[in-house]
């Protein structure tokens, strides 16, 4: 068989290999010691806040995992996003209070049918409130979420996903009609606009954070403490490749 | 067993598509890349569920008179008659109608609605700048430099400004950029490798 | 203007330039035309993506192939299953066959995601940012701007830590509150980059408004 | 600069509130601050543990606690008068809220889910050992006791509420394990449990998941720089909460020493008490017999109440509020200490508890109190809701969307004349692109990506015409290709603009749409006719067009050239094809996408760069016939400058919203 890989490739592996070995090892040491200590995360804290004023008030809460699908690259950021959904679903179960979720791809629809499903069995009713599916289209998306929004008369607005720039039109539209909203994407470009738009924001991977925070299960901690010592190697390799680099040890 | 096969079906996709990355291999790839196709194919049939989720939402708004209910009609009418017409037509999307409504009406609508962000994004900054904290300073002060960097098209003070914005998209942005992503991959690949190893089971009810 | 009459682009032109006009009848305030325009685009963008889906992937790669040469492309038969597996989440009873089906597709995203993230991002942005800061071998101003680079993407990266240690006395909490000082400048570059996102993003939105306003007086003939 | 004692965040100095979590920045006379209590009297800081003002003497914390039932029901604040009075349109949401109460006590929601919780029990391990350590012995002792004589002889009567009395010290001091959120202790829980309704507690049980339980916090600098490292060093001194805990339960041995040794004692059988016993006075009686010692008690506690008032004065910042929802806003200051009465009660009874023959009595009334006063609390809530702070009346920015709509507008309408050819140099990369395409040897096949959907065709479009024109000017063979189901329709349309007459399938051919994007990628790169079997305008074969003899695979391509508006599709293309020997790639994007491509170029991947409508111009200059970007750039340069003065001005003389 042939199994010929290029320098990238090599160094893709041993990274992947090590970040197996970091996962596992973090996984036991969430197990025997317990979480270690979180940086807080404001959004996830607003998120609690809003959470519950729309519990007080009995308004519904708007949920967009963003207008990413599942199946590809982005499945990271939506399943980040599902997360998120699982969480306000759960909650909407135990408080019935309406949850109203947009998707702008059928694949993610399907996914949240079942994020609806698990909430259901854990807090004994479903939630309140509708899932909508609107249209693929990014632009097309953001612009139906908002008039869903509208007219359900959401409490927030909660868009933690993958999202283009169509993001700042769902955000700057909620923000219009004087609804709080969180939010947070991992590209770049569109990170600006997430800052700008609300106060409530998580930058890059945070989002991939929300999952330990919401919910502290211990997968997710451990994932966390992974991608720090990953963060940690990345760090050292870096700056070890510049000093080498500088000598000329290494190509360049 | 309803726990134990979706677990394995992700594994054993997930893992071959991986090894696909990582190695080169003729029959990998083929075997890879019919595994990719699939996945664009059954995810096609999920538009099935999407369409009935917007029937059955956009009837019960109607019936129920909900706020906004006749809006949901010329959803549902737009929606139907793009639909009849697409899948009558043998060439599909590439059809007279539909390609005449993506014309006329879908792509003029998508591209105002993004011409609109020209707006948002000015109000959004409006805001945001007034945070008045040092982020915010320093997010406005880059911001302007690289405004004037590529308005200036016509000044002699063009050049300056120029050179100032260059410098700033490639240095500093570059760095405060790698690391995002650099943060955003390990991100990526920790939530990846937690469902390929049934850490995490979005897909198990 | 052309006296072209029922000439369907002309009367496109007239609905597009109709449809353009309500929707930045938003900015004067939120109305009931522009609810009609976007409710309007969402059904026709779903129903648009809906017909691309069946025509371009179910029946040209799908139900095509099966039907041409149903020997030659038997495997299709196993998307073909995993689909309708899918669609059994419409049943409650029969619901966890679906699982399987989102499973795969949970699947093939995770490695996409993971591959990617892997070969398209961590690595190539480690090999850039790995710089030589030797004046000697890049130049002076090179150097300096290499430093920063690394400086800065080491620094926005640190700043992402999610988790700490209880800080140590002595020499180990001296090192925390570098790293911290690195992180704080991390974050500053981070905002710089936000800065300039936001500028060239506000540049591409003002093309785009201006491509629309020059859409707009094509129209009116002016 | 203010740091917020629950989030830590800076705020401006002169703030009341925590621009981020709203808390009360500004310390309500009486009010603990970060272990201090400031003097009502003389506003000086006292550290948390004392009694009186080490200053002017004046007593800081209340000999009775106010019985909370009193709230609610004498009024002394207007916000709970004012809230029973809402009725009118807020009844239907009083019902249901009254129904939630009885089913699941969404108090206890709150309870649970309220952020100040986690914060609080955050910040227990961190501040008490400050407290600690300065509680040392010195001033207060002596002084504390004497009062407390005094106070008991005084004040038999009140005795009973007064083990309720300091409600702000307890929680720091005292009950460090379950403010944590570890555990209740199990008497609370079953006194709770009968009295609400008992399944519906199960929600509540199952929430705290959503509160990692022994979270501690470090932070990096958020918006600002923080107080340097105090946590750290904090932590650095008393890491543990098992810890804190001793050391926390010295103060009050110290002051009060018999009280605790018979708690000690006595604690074991409070823990169980019969619960049929006290279910029958929980009810009503008990209520009323509250109410009875209501009027006493408020002529007892003036300075107490004078504490609590501060809720009343609002700050004058914000006027236009409702005064309910003042009330409310300082109902969350005070609810925190509320909770800390409430839980404080708890443990604060177990060593009282013995001075009273009824040992059953105490907790349960202290838990009809608690949920007496969520309920009162509750109710005074929702009229705030309906109209939540965070609306600032639906801001509208019209004029700022009319400055720059005029912007944009003017200079198209006036026809602005086109921007003088080669005033400032243009940047490198878009040279690096002309050279590139002039360097091509004339009849070379290029291909081109449309890989930008149609929103973005606006800016794309105007990006995609001069290099189009440029390689029809050089000659080339151009074909076309889109990872968008879109593009070629966007492609075939520019082609037949630009080049006017041409002859199909030899100077120009649509490839079409490759679907599967990053797999469709890979498979034009690891050959043509993988991705691509049909051409896109008659449907043919590809071999059947003299363009594409002899390409077969990416690098046979002189050039490629990506027309990107989105990120991934340049990083596919570079990393799928780019990463092929012998290709070479250049890419013409969206201004957006600058700072992304930027990298590539630099290190060489990308041989040339034109981003966004401004570049273009520069592009359509070199090739020296300005004509559709150039007729742009001047409501460019205009809307963009316009928009930055917006900005600009909006920042440095904007007053409030």
């Amino acid at each position: 068989m042939d199994l010929a890989m290029d320098l990238s490739q090599k160094v893709g592996l041993a990274l992947a290999l090590v970040f197996l070995l970091l996962l596992y090892a973090s996984r036991l040491e969430v197990k025997a010691r317990g979480s270690p200590p979180l940086r807080p995360l404001r959004a996830l804290e607003s998120l609690r806040r809003a959470l519950n004023r729309a519990i007080e008030s009995g308004k519904p809460v708007h949920v967009s995992i963003g207008t990413g699908s599942i199946g590809e690259r982005d499945t990271a950021e939506s399943m980040a996003g599902l997360a998120v959904l699982g969480y306000v679903e759960e909650q909407g179960s135990y408080y019935r209070t309406p949850v109203l979720s947009t998707f702008a791809t059928p694949s993610t629809l399907v996914a949240a049918y079942d994020a609806r499903r698990k909430a259901t069995e854990a807090g004994g009713t479903p939630p309140p409130g509708r899932i909508y599916f609107l249209a693929p289209q990014k632009i097309a998306y953001a612009a139906g979420a908002s008039e869903v929004i509208k007219d359900e008369e959401a409490q927030v607005n909660v868009m933690i996903g993958s999202f283009g720039y169509e993001y700042l039109l769902l955000g700057e539209m909620t923000e219009h009609r004087g609804i709080e909203h969180i939010g947070g994407t991992t590209d770049p470009r569109v990170l600006p606009f997430v800052y700008a738009s609300s106060e409530n924001y998580l930058l890059g991977e945070e989002i991939f954070a929300a999952n330990a925070y919401l919910s502290s299960n211990p997968g997710a901690l451990a994932s966390l403490l992974a991608q720090d010592r990953m963060r940690t190697l990345l760090a050292v390799l870096i700056v070890v490749g510049m000093i080498l680099k500088s000598l000329g040890v290494i190509g360049g | 067993m309803k726990k134990v096969i979706p677990t394995l079906v992700a594994f054993i996709t997930g893992i071959i598509v991986l090894a696909d990355f990582l190695i080169y291999n003729p029959l990998l790839d083929q075997v890879s890349n019919s595994l990719l196709n699939w996945a664009l194919l059954v995810a096609a049939f999920a538009f099935i569920v999407g369409l009935l989720n917007v029937l059955i939402v956009h009837f019960t708004r109607i019936i129920k008179r909900e706020r906004g209910w006749p809006y949901s009609i010329v959803l549902v009418l737009a929606m139907w008659l793009v639909i009849i017409f697409g899948v009558l037509d043998p060439r599909g999307p590439q059809g007279p109608i539909v390609s005449w409504v993506f014309r006329y009406v879908q792509y003029p609508l998508q591209a105002t609605l993004f011409a609109m962000l020209a707006f948002f994004a000015l109000s959004a900054g409006y805001r945001a700048f007034r945070r008045q904290t040092v982020d915010a300073t320093i997010m406005l002060v880059a911001a302007s430099l690289v405004f004037l960097g590529q308005a200036m098209l016509i000044s002699e003070w063009g050049k300056w400004f120029a050179a100032i914005k260059d410098w700033i998209l490639s240095v500093p942005t570059v760095a405060g950029m790698r690391g995002i992503l650099l943060g955003v991959s390990l991100g990526v690949i920790a939530t990846g490798l937690r469902l390929l190893l049934g850490m995490d089971k979005p897909y198990a009810d | 203007m052309g006296t072209s009459g029922l000439n369907p682009d002309v009367i496109g032109g007239w609905v597009a330039f109709a449809l353009t006009l309500l929707v930045f009848s938003y900015l004067i305030r939120d109305n009931p035309l522009y609810r009609l325009a976007v409710h309007l685009l969402v059904g026709v963008a779903a129903g648009y993506a809906f017909v691309v889906a069946y025509n371009t992937i179910i029946m040209r790669r799908l139900v095509g192939p099966l039907l041409e040469d149903p020997s030659q492309n038997a495997a299709l038969l196993i998307p073909l299953l995993l689909g309708l597996l899918l669609l059994s989440k419409l049943l409650p009873r029969l619901g966890w066959f679906g699982n399987i089906s989102m499973a795969f597709l949970f699947g093939v995203g995770a490695a996409l995601a993971i591959g990617g993230g892997l070969l398209g991002t961590l690595w190539p942005q480690l090999k850039a940012s790995t710089l030589s800061v030797n004046p000697a071998r890049v130049g002076f101003l090179t150097s300096i701007n290499n430093f920063i680079i690394v400086i800065g993407t080491v620094g926005s990266l640190l700043y992402f830590y999610f988790t700490g240690t209880k800080a140590r006395s002595g020499i180990a909490g001296l090192g925390a509150r570098f790293l911290k000082g690195w992180a704080t400048l991390g974050r500053w570059m981070i905002m710089v980059a936000l800065g300039a996102f936001f500028a060239t993003g506000m540049i591409a939105f003002i093309s785009l408004l201006i491509a629309r306003l020059r859409f707009m007086l094509e129209v009116l003939g002016w | 600069m203010i740091y917020c004692p629950i989030c830590g965040t800076a705020n401006r100095d002169g703030s009341k509130f925590c621009n981020e979590c709203g808390a009360r920045l500004v310390p309500q006379e009486g009010v603990h601050e970060k272990g201090h209590t400031k003097c009502p009297m003389c506003g000086a800081l006292n550290p948390e543990s004392n009694e009186v003002c080490s200053q002017c003497g004046a007593r800081l914390k209340p000999l009775v606690s106010i019985p909370p039932e009193e709230l609610p029901l004498e009024g002394p604040a207007p916000f709970i008068k004012e809230a029973g009075e809402v009725k009118p349109e807020e009844e239907d949401f009083l019902a249901r809220l009254r129904e939630t109460v009885g089913e699941e006590g969404p108090p206890e929601a709150e309870e649970v889910f309220s952020p100040a919780t986690p914060e609080e029990a955050r910040q227990v391990p961190v501040f008490p050992e400050e407290i600690i350590k300065e509680i040392p012995e010195e001033e207060i002792p002596d002084i504390l006791a004497s009062l407390r004589a005094k106070v008991r002889e005084e004040e038999a009567l009140f005795a009973e509420e007064e083990e309720e009395a300091p409600p702000e010290e307890m929680p720091r001091v005292e009950i460090p394990s379950w403010v944590t959120g570890e555990e209740r202790p199990p008497e609370e829980k079953a006194e709770a449990a009968p009295e609400e309704a008992p399944e519906e507690e199960k929600p509540e049980v199952k929430a705290p998941p959503e509160k990692p339980p022994e979270v501690e916090v470090f932070r990096w600098p958020e918006e600002e720089e923080k107080p340097a490292f105090a946590e750290e060093e904090i932590f650095k001194e008393l890491p543990a909460w098992e810890e804190i805990k001793p050391e926390a339960e010295m103060p009050p041995e110290e002051e009060l020493p018999e009280w605790l040794k018979e708690a000690e004692e006595v604690k074991p059988p409070e823990e169980a008490p019969p619960p049929a016993e006290w279910l029958k006075e929980v009810e009503l009686p008990w209520l009323e017999e509250e109410k009875g010692v209501e009027a006493p008690v408020m002529a007892e506690i003036p300075p107490w109440l004078e504490a609590l008032r501060p809720l009343e004065e609002v700050p004058p910042a914000a006027p236009p509020r409702r005064p309910i929802e003042e009330a409310e806003k300082e109902e969350e200051g005070i609810l925190a200490g509320l909770k800390g009465v409430l839980k404080a009660q708890g443990a604060v009874a177990i060593p009282e508890r013995p001075a009273f023959s009824e040992v059953a009595e105490v907790p349960i009334k202290k838990d009809l109190l608690q949920s007496f006063l969520k309920l009162a609390y509750t109710r005074s809530s929702p009229p705030s809701i309906k109209v939540p702070s965070r609306r600032r009346g639906r801001r509208r920015y019209w004029l700022l969307y009319l400055v720059l709509f005029l912007a944009a507008l003017v200079p198209l309408v006036v026809k602005w004349p086109p921007m003088p050819v080669g005033s400032p140099p243009s940047p490198p990369e878009v040279r690096d692109f002309f050279e590139v395409v002039e360097g091509l040897p004339s009849h070379s096949p290029v291909l081109v990506a449309f890989d930008y959907e149609p929103y973005m065709a606006g800016e794309m479009e105007a990006v995609a015409r001069p290099v189009l024109t440029h390689l029809k000017n050089r000659g080339c063979k151009v074909a076309v290709i889109s990872l968008v189901p879109t593009g070629p329709a966007l492609a075939q349309g520019i082609w037949d603009e630009i080049a006017g007459s041409y002859s199909y399938g030899e100077d120009f051919v649509n490839l079409g749409y490759v679907p599967g994007r990053e797999a469709g990628l890979r498979a034009l790169a690891s050959g043509l006719g993988e991705a691509v079997k049909y051409e896109y305008v008659e449907g043919k074969p590809l071999d059947s067009f003299p363009l594409m003899q002899g390409i077969n695979k990416a690098s046979d391509w002189r050039l490629v050239v990506i027309l990107a508006g989105e990120p991934s599709t340049i990083l596919w293309w570079i990393e799928q094809v780019g990463s092929l020997p012998g290709v070479r790639l250049a890419a013409a994007v969206s201004a957006g996408l600058k700072p992304y491509v930027m990298p590539y170029y630099q290190s060489g991947q990308l041989e040339g760069v034109i981003a966004g409508v401004p570049e273009a111009a520069h592009y359509e200059d070199l090739l020296g016939s300005p004509s559709y970007v150039t007729s742009f750039a001047p409501a460019q340069a205009l809307a963009v400058l316009i928009a930055l003065l917006v900005i600009l001005a909006g920042n440095l003389f904007g007053g409030g919203g």
